[in-house]
């Protein structure tokens, strides 16, 4: 569990460096119902997206399990590229680039088990911007004044080349423990 | 001998056309030339545009209001945020740059492009902390007298960079750990606050070199967990004019060496909380201090992570009164400013269409006219 | 006639540079018939925009008098963003920017006095891309050994800042002398 | 302080989610990672996008050509001009920088991206004269073994850097004055032949250093003001199959000290002429030497500046007897080329929608497969 100890030592440098509250790891309970995200194609759709988002009814193609889809359900918090869609992976960098050091969190809710996880957005730093794919989901998200759950910066900020790429997501775990 | 032959022929051909010019009234030859920059008026807007999926390419769009006629543009490169000085005679842009593009070593700049001619005026490296966010009104900010520029930093470590706009130096960073946006005061020049995370606001007071600064934090002026506010404060001599997640507007003073909250009330009533409205966008509200007006971008049926929705209506509110006087359509207004006129102008973007909708605000606010698409992933508009 | 004696020493200078043949000041006849150029709103457009252009039906509103049209007539050789779109004019480059030294040249037909222009195309230069109305218009265009006819370079090469912004539009003179 | 407790905190809950794990299998915690570029296969794609609306901003978009998967990207940054090594292990950019992006003082790089990798594998700094051009293929080339890398430059006059691949250095800046585009010899590695505006071809030959070269100037060989040749060629050994405007084939052979046509024919006939059928696109056609095929991108009711409409057929002439032998659907190709297999795959780049067109070319050219969009401003395909 080598990689365990060193993942979370990291993860909790990373997050002591960025927040000053405990707010992080608050849960924050998502709503189900209207969640039906589109897939956007160009980058203004997120807020073509986030309006549709309000209310919209269901869409039997809006399938959560899909990670190159908007509505997949990690990405609850997600604002940026996918890097499903840039060579990448849900937790991995497309190659080339390189993850970042310092992220976002976001808690969302695995219709799968039921569960709600804490998620990790690391951006994918050092190569020009994917475009594609982009997605902007904002639960749970909070002003740059509770950074650590803010998504309106770039999180590649403190790599050696912060040229944000894409952003992947990572479960850390379980929230709260309620899992 | 290329060269010296085809200067001859050219030479040749330019004399015919001169002479067919004499003979037959044909166009004269043209010069080429750079256009100047026309007068700026109160409906000149500046729209900043991080340009996301290309993300070293940021600039601000600038246009004309009154005919939606593009102007030009100033480079703002990697994530560059933006302020308009006071005196609206410069763009201050602080941005970072990599000596080979996209990598090698990192420094930032301080630039100020003159909106008289939309040329650089001058630049200076500043600490390489500048904060990469989107345009948020006060992640850069002159004070009220153009003397000091106060740069959000992270690191993701918050701090402000200080510079002396006169003297163009740097002149100190502020540690403001856990807090965001740059709050200036009115009455006092050298001051300014900050949004903390635990619900307090930190005020700063630089001394008259700039070069130290005392800090002093206030009790607990909001519930940055319940009902966050957004960062987006309206400035009223020395009150900023906030509203929350939940609806809520709370006027924070920091022309004192604490901030504290001057007033609070609600923009929803029992009606509209069940139907679910609530503020959304990113720059989300306006203010208008003579004729004492609140326009909020609003949706309904809102629930958790739609804090950044369009519009679908802009609701203004008397602010005498705190009384909603008028429900307009939204346009889906992600961003809105006002011309700095007695009798303003309201600007909206569009983050759909994106394009700018002008309204009028007496006697009753109302879209009267739209431009074309101008942007791609723009959020903050400033009016000269 | 100072302006004018600098002109065409300026512009003598620039073709002389660019060009190891007098083709640039060949009279190429336009052809009126199927002009019909769409205006492209993206980029990619300029594909769209030939594709059409072949034998599309004339469009009313396509008019060879408005400059901010592709289908103006002096940009039938032109390929990038319009400067009337980007805060200049048919001549003059959007303030902030600087107008390339060296040229590339077509000849283009004016319908309001059916007289054939030569038209020298400049890039301006030194501020990010314009992005705004871009035109692929190829008429009597050549490949880079006839560069100075040749549309698929960037003209701000030989300036101190080579990054593209716009293009503007500038008659030299009546083609051929047969005006 | 803060940092501290935070750090305790954030264990605590960890440690809580870890007994959860245990309970009741929730998904356990990830580890982040940077993914490993897949092997590579006869049908990846490179495509070269110049980005126009960001100039600063090109790339080389990687695709699967199999599944459409988009593999990753290679930046290029400024009219960045782009060549697979022969043996594909590189793909090599030539680019210029500014030492403040858009301004400042440019140089140029040349830089060798692992195809293995996507990883920069080295760089190395050339004369700033690189062509900014379009994707044309030969702006950029290496000879056949490997052994040398050609770049065309343009001032706009033009010439031609010669680099030594293995020693990653500039051997030699060669004047080659109105002439444009690298056409390397299969036969000697260090000669190459370039297209000239007077109908010529010179011929450069380098000596074993590649610091010196002597040229050699052909007759007129092709008529660039009534019938010029597009600048791409298709190589069969020492051989160069070029289209010109009105659809004549020429095939140059560039082996000798002196480049001359071997063979010229017409790609059409007295009824195809009649309809207006031409040649148009970017990288308008494809050779495959082993099954002795010519695809062609044509369009009917051409006029002058059609040159490079994208095609509303392909055309798949024999070589052997040099008639068509097939009209297959355009795909709106702009782009094409085919794969390095024996029995290839031609796939074609839909200027208008954007997206590759996958086409068998056995038994005969079909349409297969098309993928999403990708890319914005592109205009060259290599294959791995």
């Amino acid at each position: 569990m080598k990689w365990f100890d060193e993942f979370f030592e990291r993860q909790a440098r990373a997050v002591a460096q960025k927040t000053s509250r405990r707010s992080a790891l608050t849960k924050i309970s998502r709503a189900l119902v209207g969640t039906a995200f589109l897939l956007p194609v160009l980058p203004f759709a997120r807020v073509a997206q986030a309006a549709h988002g309000g209310g919209a009814a269901p869409d039997a193609k809006l399938d959560p399990m899909n990670d190159t889809h908007c509505e997949y359900w990690r990405y609850c918090s997600l604002d940026g590229f996918l890097c499903t869609c840039c060579g990448g992976s849900v937790t991995k960098c497309p190659p080339g680039s390189q993850a970042s050091s310092v992220t976002w969190i976001g808690t969302c809710h695995n219709p799968d088990d039921g569960r709600d996880y804490i998620v990790s957005y690391n951006d994918c730093c050092g190569i020009a911007s994917c475009g594609r794919c982009f997605c902007n989901a904002n639960e749970g998200e909070r002003p740059g004044y509770r950074l650590s759950v803010h998504n309106d910066v770039n999180w590649c900020m403190g790599n050696e080349s912060s040229i944000y790429h894409c952003t992947v997501s990572v479960v850390l775990g379980v929230s709260g423990g309620a899992g | 001998m290329i060269r010296a032959s085809n200067i001859l022929r050219v030479g040749f051909a330019l004399a015919v056309w001169c002479g067919a010019a004499l003979a037959a009234d044909p166009l004269p030859p043209e010069k080429i030339g750079v256009a100047t920059a026309p007068v700026p008026t109160p409906h000149r807007l500046y729209l900043t545009d991080l340009q996301i999926a290309h993300i070293t390419d940021g600039v601000v769009h600038i246009v004309d209001g009154q005919s939606f006629k593009y102007l030009g543009m100033f480079s703002t490169g990697l994530f560059g945020i933006t302020a308009l000085t006071s005196d609206s005679s410069e763009m201050l842009v602080a941005s970072t740059y990599y000596t080979k593009r996209n990598r090698g070593d990192r420094f930032d700049q301080l630039e100020a492009f003159d909106t008289k001619t939309f040329a650089l005026k001058k630049e200076i490296q500043i600490p390489a902390k500048h904060a990469m966010a989107l345009p948020y009104k006060g992640t850069i900010a002159p004070s009220v007298d153009d003397a000091w520029v106060f740069i959000q930093n992270a690191t993701p470590l918050s701090s402000v960079t200080v510079v002396d706009h006169k003297a163009w130096k740097v002149t100190a960073e502020i540690p403001t750990l856990g807090c965001w946006i740059v709050l200036p005061s009115q009455s006092n020049p050298r001051r300014f606050a900050t949004l903390c995370g635990d619900g307090t606001l930190v005020t700063v007071t630089l001394n008259e070199k700039g070069d130290s600064a005392t800090q002093a934090r206030s009790e607990k002026l909001f519930d940055a967990e319940k009902d966050p506010l957004f960062v987006q404060g309206e400035r009223v001599g020395d009150s900023y004019y906030f509203v929350s997640y939940e609806g809520n507007v709370k006027v924070i003073n920091v022309g004192g060496d604490v901030a504290k909250v001057e007033d609070a009330w609600s923009l929803v009533d029992d009606a509209d909380k069940k139907a679910g409205w609530k503020p959304g966008g990113y720059q989300l509200q306006a203010v208008h201090a003579a004729t004492k007006r609140l326009y909020v971008g609003m949706h309904d049926a809102a629930k958790n992570g739609s804090h950044k929705n369009p519009a679908k209506e802009i609701w203004v509110f008397d602010l005498a009164t705190k009384k909603r006087i008028q429900r307009a359509p939204g346009s889906n207004s992600i961003a809105m400013a006002l011309t700095k006129e007695a009798k303003p102008t309201l600007y909206a973007y569009d983050g759909i269409n994106l394009n700018f909708v002008r309204y009028e605000t007496a006697p009753e606010l109302k879209p009267v006219a739209s431009g074309d698409k101008v942007g791609d992933f723009a959020g903050l508009i400033e009016t000269h």
